[in-house]
């Protein structure tokens, strides 16, 4: 639903699909996502960055998608959970996850997730302290991240 | 928490965006990295009527410069662009150590260096160490150019000599000669959350060992990043190690006066500042000892 | 068919929840919704003078602003959950038109068109208030002449009780040894990642009212909905989404919001959804944990425990939601331990902060905390090893069911229905390489460094009643659907409840769906609170489905002109002995029982309708037990804490599904971890929140949380055909006093003293040296 | 929270009294604040801006001297406000003694101020720090504007100019030229004292 503002037209891609849409200049990118591109998979948690479950990967980068705004997406590529899974089947990480009980309620998965498949592009996670180092920016109140140490360890060696 | 109304602006050039500043003046803030300034606009905490967004400045704006005297950073250049930086953690370790330990990467990806100095969170790591490094600071406007030094920069809370129609340029500090050693420590509860003190400390050490030149600042326990000129004296002019631990911690202790908050007491505060201190020393002779071996 | 119960069968839900196709509330389509906020008290104890919306109906997108008083006809009681004669109970209004009595507490709610849009609306409701004193603390709160929290209040008691077995002041003024001490145990939240969400839509045409909640029970809502909107309950759909972000207490309470918000949608008809933001979540979810025990234990020199006395006084908050966390304290203090005489007294008051409901472990860290404590002041005082001391007093294995001579909070006596406390305890010990510690800790402490060992052990009142049920039915698409009117919020009830149907039905799991948590679909239910449904609702699914299995085998058996014993399932197939030539599929007997052919008599001997129901009605509570034990570093310096070894020993009888299990035993210990270390929901002495984000509340990361060592022993319940008891909040419960423990045992050296939960940095220093005038700041702050 | 702030003035304890009982005088030296209407009795409408880097607050309100002794040289003035975006409330209680020295006065300031609503819910202790600036600044200010021998320099604001917000950074430039007048005044007091 459209703010007062008249707003400002954006385009990118968002999963390798282009968007080209009108946003409100203090419209958050998160809400861009969930609201405007009904891609829900990204959940806000906090708003002040610090729970993690909105992150995203923006241009390559893991980021908060409370702490940006839509506008600011301008022209970038963005990468959302909704893009992890191949043909339909769970990616390794995916799999890793639902193999090692890494998820109960799951409200904090997509941000680990996203966290995750940035940290092991840039290389492979060693050991579990680096594992720990790695999922230390998100926070998950369900599972004591036993599981999430396991599935980070197994998918990203 | 959704933030307030503001007018989004996005200028392509510094001039365009320096115009902008100067029109809208104290209506106006910069976004960097806005891993600060957004958490407090979503909390209505701050309000800003022109939010005048830097990021598409790009360019040179965005990377790092090693210079044959002086190392420089401009406004644009992220946290984890620098801490994965090897050419910084060779000239500049203490600046890759004291990165490491700011929030978490999905943060660091975004927020700026420039941006958390301008900030001016005083229990923020990048302040103290830019201190230490004896930086200078370029502030740029459409009334012209100024430079200030680390020890003018930071005045209080949130707030540094920057004037509403000011951006922070760029921050350079000297090359630092193969004789300095630098470390930075930090506690803090939980891995990511703000310090309940750190500390950053150099030392330039003669061929005897002795300490020629030290610079020492705690995070955490005043307004600003606050230089231990006590310790830096008595530090100054014997090899690490000779002063002891307790005269130096004392030497901390009664140089701070931190406040009481639901997370320290003061007092805690003034004895973890001797602590760190002692412990920055310790990384420093070990830095310098292995230089040496 | 191999049996489902006891499989770490993968979860259904991780799927959707792993490619971001969740259905959390939030999520929800609802078109043409509109958003809601709610503007809230920013003073601690006030009163309305003057308020004035009118600058904020003004604002462009802005549908609707209505005070308390403007949606009086709402304004009623939401009563407490569980009362007792003597409680002074002041009625907690939806949105209060008067007297206001926690920052946080809702005063004006903004419908608007988008949130950011309701948000500027808040800023523009000017509000005069009287601002009266406030009470920040339970000591503030009991202080004679102090400042009231409710100000028609004669005193801020809510409730003044004894629970007593035997005769504790003679034998404490007998025994040969006495201890006391003054523990404080810390306020902390729930925090599930996703806050509470309500959204509303109103049926004009039918008069009904469907509601989306993320509430763990949703039957109550409904129940307390239909009192105060003076609706029908039928008229009142209450639904929990598939996807639930996670309760742990907090969404188990009753809310004003949860009044307002379907109220208003009905009244503007149209959807109205109100998502709750972080920092509405740190200033108006309820909270636990905020209690003061003065303990007193006596003892003879052998290390018996003869008589203890505890004197609680429970942070109610500003309102009593209910007296379920204290009566459960009360009745936790025992623990494993035989205690000849004893007696609990509980003081619990009212003050100016959120209020106080079940968070994760609900009331229970708090007792343990307290007696495992004293335990190892016994211990030190008699120069005992703590673990020895522990052991001497255990109840052992064969004094079961072993009365403690209390009551519990489901109104029973307190009767331990089975364990093997000494076998739990040792297993924990032996993991842990106990005497191997003890030599490594002798070893480096001459080192210089401080090494501790803290253990703690309890019993966990869990499986409450009064009921819980389920429905199985074959739907006419040849699918077995168990309904549950319980809600989950992670726990895999969509697994875990086909594994039980799977057994009861002899079907596979891929045959059977579960749904949950819509009133529409089951008349009745209490909810997901208290580690009570896997062995309440756990029996009703199995006795449903058994009932089922011989509907079906009936069927099938009349159908095939066969005896029934004579019939088996092969996937979805009911055949003679295996013969799938002879044989239906489900789909075809719902085709026979229940689609049936429209004016045709049915077969004979064919029943129709082929849905079931149970409800099972506990006898009494169960009890779960468990042991932890740790060995932690202190740096004296910093008085930072590094965990070396963590084990837990667990014991919730039976097991349905082993992994998760250990998800519920492992996430419950992050918890508890939190609480040791790390958890402060700290009011300034004005009734100010001091921690209202992560900055200033610190949740434990994956960085904080040590791997665990977590074994299970398996001491079935006699109380439900399953022989299941509660798992979600053992992980919790202990580790507090085990991480605290551990602390003092570390810096025994030094003889400091760790009285508090949490154990954080800056007390450890302060304790060490003495600090009293630090920790009067810290205190005061 | 309680601020307990002191300073010592030239000047003669009768003026300082008289200076400081007159809410114009306060408003004056007080970071940020304004008097934008005299109610009588007393009493004052005004309001006090707060800026800390990009957290601002606009609070309005009414201050009025509830308590007066010009015998014992002791005034009691009270201030209660609201934020202007319904962030919160401040209440202030400050109660002012001055006692007479051997050079000339010295002035105890006693404020005890009460924040509720967002600003006073974060723990970092940030507004126990701008609060004791803000009453150091006014402590500062009072000083200077009485050694300059102008009590009168607040007019009565019945026009109001807009106050500058209370900047730290300010706050700090006047702390620091308060500083270096305080250095002076006691080089100044050491000579007078030499001459005497």
């Amino acid at each position: 639903m459209p703010d007062v503002d008249t707003g400002h037209r954006i385009t990118g891609t968002v999963n390798g699909a282009a968007y080209d849409e009108v946003v409100d200049d203090r419209m958050t990118l998160a809400d861009f996502l969930r609201e405007k591109l009904r891609l829900t998979g990204t959940h806000l948690g906090c708003e002040h960055g610090v729970c993690g479950a909105c992150t995203v990967i923006v241009d390559g980068a893991a980021s908060r998608s409370c702490l940006m705004l839509a506008v600011q997406a301008d022209g970038t590529e963005i990468e959302t959970v909704e893009v992890l899974a191949e043909d339909g089947e769970l990616n390794r990480l995916q799999a890793a996850f639902k193999k090692n009980h890494a998820l109960q309620c799951g409200f904090c998965t997509s941000g680990f997730l996203m966290s995750v498949t940035a940290a092991m592009r840039e290389g492979a996670i060693r050991d579990e302290g680096h594992a720990r180092e790695v999922l230390s920016g998100n926070i998950c109140r369900c599972t004591g991240y036993t599981g999430l140490v396991k599935a980070v360890l197994e998918a990203g060696e | 928490m959704k933030p307030g109304q503001f007018t989004y602006h996005a200028p392509r050039e510094l001039g365009e965006a320096l115009e902008l500043l100067q029109e809208f003046g104290d209506e106006a803030k910069v976004l960097a990295g806005g891993q600060s300034l957004m958490p407090m606009l979503n909390f209505r905490l701050a309000r800003v009527d022109h939010l005048v967004d830097i990021n598409r400045l790009g360019g040179r704006l965005g990377e790092p410069r090693f210079d044959a005297g002086t190392i420089t950073i401009p406004a644009l250049v992220r946290q984890r662009q620098l801490e994965r930086s090897e050419e910084t953690a060779r000239v500049l370790p203490v600046l890759t150590e004291a990165l490491r330990q700011v929030a978490h990467p999905q943060i660091r990806n975004r927020g700026t260096i420039c941006g958390s100095l301008a900030h001016a969170d005083p229990a923020a790591e990048l302040p103290s160490v830019l201190s230490v490094l004896d930086a200078t600071f370029t502030l740029v406007s459409a009334r012209g150019t100024r430079t200030v030094a680390a020890a003018d920069f930071f005045l209080f809370h949130l707030t540094t000599v920057l004037e509403p129609d000011e951006i922070l340029l760029e921050v350079s500090v000297r090359r630092p000669p193969p004789n300095q050693f630098s470390a930075f420590r930090e506690f803090a509860t939980r891995r990511g959350d703000f310090a309940l003190a750190g500390v950053a400390a150099l030392c330039e050490v003669d061929g005897d060992g002795v300490v020629t030149e030290c610079r020492i600042a705690a995070a955490g326990v005043a307004p600003v990043p606050q230089r231990l000129r006590a310790v830096e004296g008595l530090v100054t002019g014997s090899r690490l190690g000779e002063t002891s631990a307790s005269e130096i911690a004392d030497a901390a202790r009664a140089e701070v006066e931190p406040t009481s908050d639901i997370h320290a007491s003061a007092t805690y505060r003034s004895r973890l500042t001797g602590v760190l201190v002692n412990r920055a020393l310790v990384d420093i002779r070990t830095k310098q000892e292995a230089a040496h071996a | 068919m191999t049996t489902m119960i006891g499989t770490s069968v993968p979860r259904r839900e991780d799927e959707r929840l792993l490619t971001g196709r969740g259905r959390y509330l939030d999520d929800l389509d609802l078109p043409d919704a509109l958003a809601a906020a709610f503007l809230r008290s920013s003073n601690a104890h006030a009163r309305i003078l003057q308020i004035d919306l009118s600058a904020a109906r003004e604002l462009p997108g802005v549908i609707a602003v209505f005070s308390g008083a403007d949606l009086a006809e709402i304004q009623k009681p939401l009563a407490p959950k569980v009362l007792h004669p003597q409680l002074k109970d002041f009625p907690r209004l939806p949105m209060p038109p008067g007297e206001l009595h926690y920052v946080g507490e809702p005063v004006a709610v903004v419908i608007a068109e988008t949130r950011y849009i309701a948000e500027d609306a808040l800023e523009l409701i000017d509000v005069d208030y009287e601002v009266l004193p406030a009470v920040a603390s339970t000591a503030a709160a009991l202080e004679p002449g102090g400042p009231l929290a409710h100000s028609d209040a004669e005193s801020n008691v809510a409730v003044l009780l004894t629970q007593s077995a035997g005769n504790t002041a003679e034998a404490l003024r007998t025994a040969p040894n006495r201890l006391s001490e003054e523990f404080f145990v810390m306020r902390g939240g729930g925090h599930s990642m996703e806050p509470r969400a309500v959204a509303a839509r109103y049926e004009p045409a039918t008069g009904q009212l469907t509601i989306w909640d993320t509430t763990q029970s949703p039957h109550y809502a409904r129940q307390q909905l239909s009192v105060i909107y003076e609706m029908a309950e039928d008229d009142i759909r209450v639904i929990a989404p598939p996807d639930v972000g996670g309760g742990f207490g907090p969404k188990a309470q009753f809310y004003g919001e949860e009044v307002v918000i379907p109220w208003v949608a009905k009244k503007l008809r149209r959807p109205v959804k109100w998502v709750e933001d972080r920092q509405e979540n740190f200033v108006s979810a309820m909270m636990e944990r905020s209690q003061t025990h003065r303990i007193e234990v006596g003892f003879d020199d052998d290390g018996m425990l003869l008589a203890v006395k505890d004197v609680i006084e429970h942070d109610q908050g500003a309102y009593c939601a209910g007296l379920q966390v204290p009566s459960i304290t009360t009745a936790t203090v025992p623990g494993p331990y035989r205690i000849p005489n004893i007696e609990i007294e509980l003081r619990a008051c009212y003050t100016n902060m959120v209020p106080t409901s079940s968070v994760r472990g609900a009331g229970r860290p708090q007792a343990v905390f307290a007696m495992e404590r004293m335990m190892d002041r016994v211990a030190e005082h008699l120069g005992l090893d703590p673990a020895e001391v522990r052991f001497r007093n255990l109840i052992q294995a064969d004094e079961f069911p072993y009365k403690v001579g209390i009551t519990f909070r489901d109104g029973s006596p307190l009767t331990y229905d089975s364990g093997d406390f000494p076998r739990l305890l040792e297993g924990t010990l032996d993991r842990l390489g106990y005497a191997e510690a003890r030599a490594e800790q002798a070893k480096l402490r001459a080192e210089g460094r401080y090494i501790g060992i803290g253990i703690a052990a309890y019993v966990e009142g869990c499986g409450l009643g009064p009921y819980e049920g389920a429905k199985v039915r074959l739907t006419n698409t040849g699918r077995v659907l168990v309904t549950l009117a319980a809600a989950g919020q992670g726990q895999g009830y969509e697994t875990v409840y086909a594994q039980i149907a799977s057994d009861g039905l002899g079907i596979d799991m891929d045959h059977i769906d579960v749904l949950t948590g819509d009133t529409s679909r089951i008349p009745f239910g209490q909810g997901t609170f208290a580690s009570r449904i896997t062995a309440t609702a756990g029996p009703a699914v199995l006795d449903a489905a058994q009932q089922m299995r011989v509907r079906l085998v009936d069927t099938a058996a009349n159908l095939l002109g066969c005896d029934p014993a004579e019939i088996t399932f092969t996937g979805d197939r009911a055949s003679l002995n295996g013969d799938l030539e002879k044989s239906l599929s489900l789909l075809e007997i719902a085709r026979v029982a229940n689609i049936g052919k429209h004016g045709i008599t049915l077969p004979v001997g064919i029943s129709a309708g082929l849905e079931t129901s149970s409800y099972f009605a506990p006898e009494r509570a169960a009890y779960a037990s468990g042991a932890h034990a740790a060995m932690v570093e202190v740096d004296p310096e910093t008085g930072g804490i590094e965990i070396l070894k963590y084990v837990i020993g667990h014991d919730c009888g039976n097991v349905i599904n082993p992994k998760l299990v250990d998800g519920q035993v492992l996430g419950g210990f992050a918890h508890g971890l939190g609480n040791a270390m790390y958890e402060e929901a700290a009011y300034d002495a004005e009734g100010q929140p001091q921690a209202t984000s992560y900055l200033d509340y610190s949740l434990v990361s994956a960085a904080e949380v040590p791997t665990v060592e977590l074994f299970h022993i398996h001491s079935p319940s006699p109380l439900n055909p399953l022989g299941v008891k509660g798992a979600g909040e053992g992980g919790t419960i202990p580790a507090p006093a085990t991480i605290a423990n551990a602390v003092e045992d570390a810096l025994r050296p030094l003889g400091a003293r760790v009285n508090r939960a949490p154990v954080t940095p800056a007390r450890i220093v302060e304790a060490i040296h003495g600090d009293e005038q630090a920790l009067a700041e810290v205190r005061g702050s | 929270m309680l601020i307990e702030n002191s300073f010592d003035v030239d000047a003669d304890p009768d003026r300082v009294f008289a200076f400081l009982q007159d809410a114009h005088n306060v408003a004056a030296c007080f970071p940020g604040a304004e008097l934008t209407e005299d109610l009588g009795n007393d009493s004052y409408r005004g309001k006090v801006k707060i800026k800390v880097g990009p957290v601002t607050a606009a609070y309005t309100g009414v201050a009025e001297v509830v308590e007066r002794d010009a015998v014992k040289r002791v005034a009691v003035l009270r201030a209660v406000g609201k934020d202007a975006k319904g962030a919160g409330t401040a209440k202030a209680t400050a109660m002012m003694r001055v006692t007479a020295t051997l050079s000339g006065s010295s002035v105890s300031l006693s404020t005890d101020l009460t924040i509720s609503g967002k600003l006073a819910q974060f723990g970092r202790g940030i507004m126990a720090d701008v609060s004791g600036r803000m009453v150091g600044e006014l402590a500062t200010k009072a000083r200077e504007l009485i050694e300059e021998g102008e009590p009168g320099v607040a007019a009565p604001a019945a026009v109001a100019v807009e106050a500058p917000p209370m900047r730290a950074a300010s706050i700090l430039r006047t702390v620091l030229s308060g500083f270096f007048k305080r250095l002076l005044g006691r080089l100044r007091n050491r000579k007078t004292r030499q001459a005497g």
